[in-house]
């Protein structure tokens, strides 16, 4: 089983040379520490920053410059900062290559659901609803239950949506997934866990062809 | 075509209770604090604020939330701060939740005089609920419409007399399409100078779109997640 | 009977201060050389500026600094540079005081024609339907007759339109008059000028109530 | 991320026969004179142009439509050059004439991912043929769809490696919405500098629109109209 890192080491994977990426907050904002160094990737941040670099030291913070987290940050070499109106233009113009962002559910046709629980607090979708509308490429990174042990991987979302059809990939403690026109295709376990684990654990149709490998992080 | 004004009282004496307001900034970041606090200080009441957050409790526009002088929020992301959600939970306080891009770009619309756009971002979900949705080489989008804002409020690092404007890094954010977007639009600035000492290629917001700006001060530039790493 | 510097003259008189303007070619480019000193108007290029200051001296042309009629221009201080998108943008927005446009013919409702003449090789619209769907206020600079002595001011436009509904005032050689909801109404007569010439001279609606003062230019 | 290309050579390579090109500039200002040259040289035929203007006839597009590359022009304003009028008389040449902020916001949409646009423009003239119009408080719009250019080609003052680019004067003009319309965006620029020369606040194009950037060669920017005043 894998844990919070495991997964964004996971996630880091697909993250192909020549990338512009958009990382959501929590575990997707982890993948950033396991890009390979050699691969050429640029991070955007929605609220107006292409290029974003690590935190910056101590004492070195600059409240005029934070992602869309609201966490203080840095540039790199080659940056751009713009509005939030041309942020999301290239968003929606599908310039970004890859998204990666958390999830509550999804659905096995590929919906999502992860801004709102009915009776909670609603904070906001954010950029949430336009990312999923838009991107080519979605990843989710997620639980594959809930802390009641419950699928959130289910044949139709009970939460209010944040999108349809949208997710590609998914990325849980058991395995890593993609969503097909026929439901969830397991694509690799998650060390030590077995298909029967991924099987109990999916509430959506779940699709097993062949042997599944074990997948590699190191 | 001097625009300047003495301070944010001066800027902001004309806004009355019950109008609509653009508020620029992203969290705490590149937000309009001379001008709240004129606000504040005025007191006026019954607003409803477009802005895409709400502030903390004890700054931004939470101190407005505090002091029960907002009505109505327009914003993608809120609650991060409790008294915020005491208003909105006793209905004090109506919140009207819209994605983020559809925020920017429906301020975007109202400064560049169109009326509606479309957008994908919240098709199939509860944001398109008695909205038109329109198929575009078979993907739908949703027709959302322009702002209709009394006034703007921004805050950009340099100004001139004239009301160009440049932000500083990611505190541009929403600040550019909402000093469109707006009315009538007040600029605070952190260095106010005189026309002609901007370069007219790095203005970021053209001084047609501003009606009066000041030199602000004593700018407290909170940081609401301080995020560091050791040396 | 005005001259073109005449026509040009009169209108400078529409600009106030505080005016963001925007001037056509021909006629209302001549507009410039009247506004007064004193007054802060700032002029606006439709291809990307707001400033537009004097032609250059001898020697200082610029060629990435021109005008909507593609001459050479320099700016002012307080000039700003911006994308066509944005400029088009502050137009429709009613960001522009005033347009100030020639034209072919006018209609007593404030139709305009004055991009295209059939048979003739149609060079295009440019900015003109932009500006003229979209300005708060239109002045119209022409002649009030053709060179074949017919009225240029009509029922109906004969020529393919520019825009509907939107000319408030026209400047002739011969008058100034105001589009109303009952037509062209007569505010002066140029020097010189009857009231008999211009109700010949226009063939559109024109109500002329009380006495019609001889404008004042100098 | 390099994005960098030899040459225009290279950068064309591609463009190929019926495609459809954005092209940058207004007027003989801010043009891609170096593709252009190429594309001359590459003799790539039946095109659909998108640019404000045609060029003169021995510059610019009108070096493209003496070799007759070009079907078809999309512009606001055209015929400067003799050869395009009798290619258009004769029957050779197909032209779309539309409202230039028509042209400019068709091709910010196409860069912001919106499919289409409402603006007055051209309402209750012929430009309103056979298109949906639209009333939105009491006003008239039209529906106006985002382009669909394979390639955009622009022009820049300085651009970087990773293809953020920074635009000179009234050069800009349309440039900046081509460079985000296109599916593959070429800029040329005349000062190509490694990433991290250019300050991020100054950038108007964000690098993640541009594909491909190179260094222009022998610029000649000829100017159209030649206005001057004595000292």
């Amino acid at each position: 089983m894998l844990d919070k890192e495991g997964i964004a080491k996971r996630i880091a994977k697909e993250v192909k040379n020549g990338y512009y990426v958009n990382l959501g907050i929590g575990i997707p904002t982890l993948v950033a520490n396991y890009i390979p160094k050699d691969l050429d990737v640029i991070l955007q941040s929605e609220n107006g920053l292409l290029g974003m670099g690590p935190f910056p030291f101590e004492g070195e913070e600059d409240p005029d410059l934070i992602n869309a987290g609201k966490q203080t940050i840095t540039t790199l070499p080659g940056s751009a900062f713009f509005d939030s109106a041309m942020s999301f233009g290239m968003i929606r113009a599908r310039k970004v290559d890859l998204t990666i962002l958390g999830a509550m559910e999804v659905s096995d046709t590929g919906d999502i659901a992860n801004w709102k629980i009915p009776g909670k607090m609603v904070k906001g979708m954010g950029g949430a609803m336009d990312l999923v509308a838009s991107a080519k490429n979605i990843i989710v990174a997620m639980q594959h239950v809930n802390k009641a042990g419950e699928s959130k991987l289910l044949p139709k979302c009970t939460l209010p949506l944040t999108g349809v059809k949208c997710v590609k990939k998914i990325v849980t403690e058991l395995a890593v997934l993609d969503v097909t026109d026929k439901g969830f295709r397991l694509l690799e376990r998650a060390p030590g866990i077995s298909v029967e684990q991924i099987k109990n654990a999916t509430k959506g149709k779940l699709v097993v062809e062949g042997e599944i490998p074990e997948m590699k992080i190191d | 075509m001097n625009k300047t004004v003495p301070g944010p009282e001066d800027a902001i004496k004309d806004i009355k209770d019950g109008m609509t307001l653009m508020l620029g900034g992203f969290g705490l970041c590149g937000i309009p604090e001379n001008c709240i606090t004129a606000l504040v200080k005025k007191g006026v009441k019954g607003l409803t604020c477009i802005s895409n957050n709400a502030g903390v409790d004890d700054f931004g526009i939470g101190l407005m939330l505090k002091q029960r002088q907002v009505k109505k929020m327009i914003s993608s992301y809120v609650g991060e701060n409790a008294e915020f959600e005491r208003q909105l939970l006793s209905g004090e306080l109506e919140v009207e939740l819209i994605p983020q891009g559809t925020l920017a770009t429906r301020c975007l619309a109202s400064g560049y005089g169109m009326p509606a756009i479309f957008t994908p971002a919240g098709v199939g979900t509860e944001v398109a609920e008695g909205k038109e949705v329109r198929n575009f080489n078979g993907k739908e989008y949703l027709l959302e419409y322009a702002f209709d804002a009394d006034f703007a409020i921004v805050k950009a690092w340099k100004g001139d007399t004239h009301g160009n404007l440049i932000y500083k890094e990611t505190a541009r954010n929403f600040n550019p399409m909402m000093a469109m977007g707006g009315k009538i639009t007040i600029a605070e600035v952190e260095h106010l100078v005189p026309a002609g000492e901007l370069d007219p290629d790095h203005i970021h917001t053209p001084g047609i779109y501003v009606h009066r700006i000041f030199q602000g001060k004593n700018y407290e530039k909170r940081i609401e997640q301080r995020t560091v790493r050791k040396k």
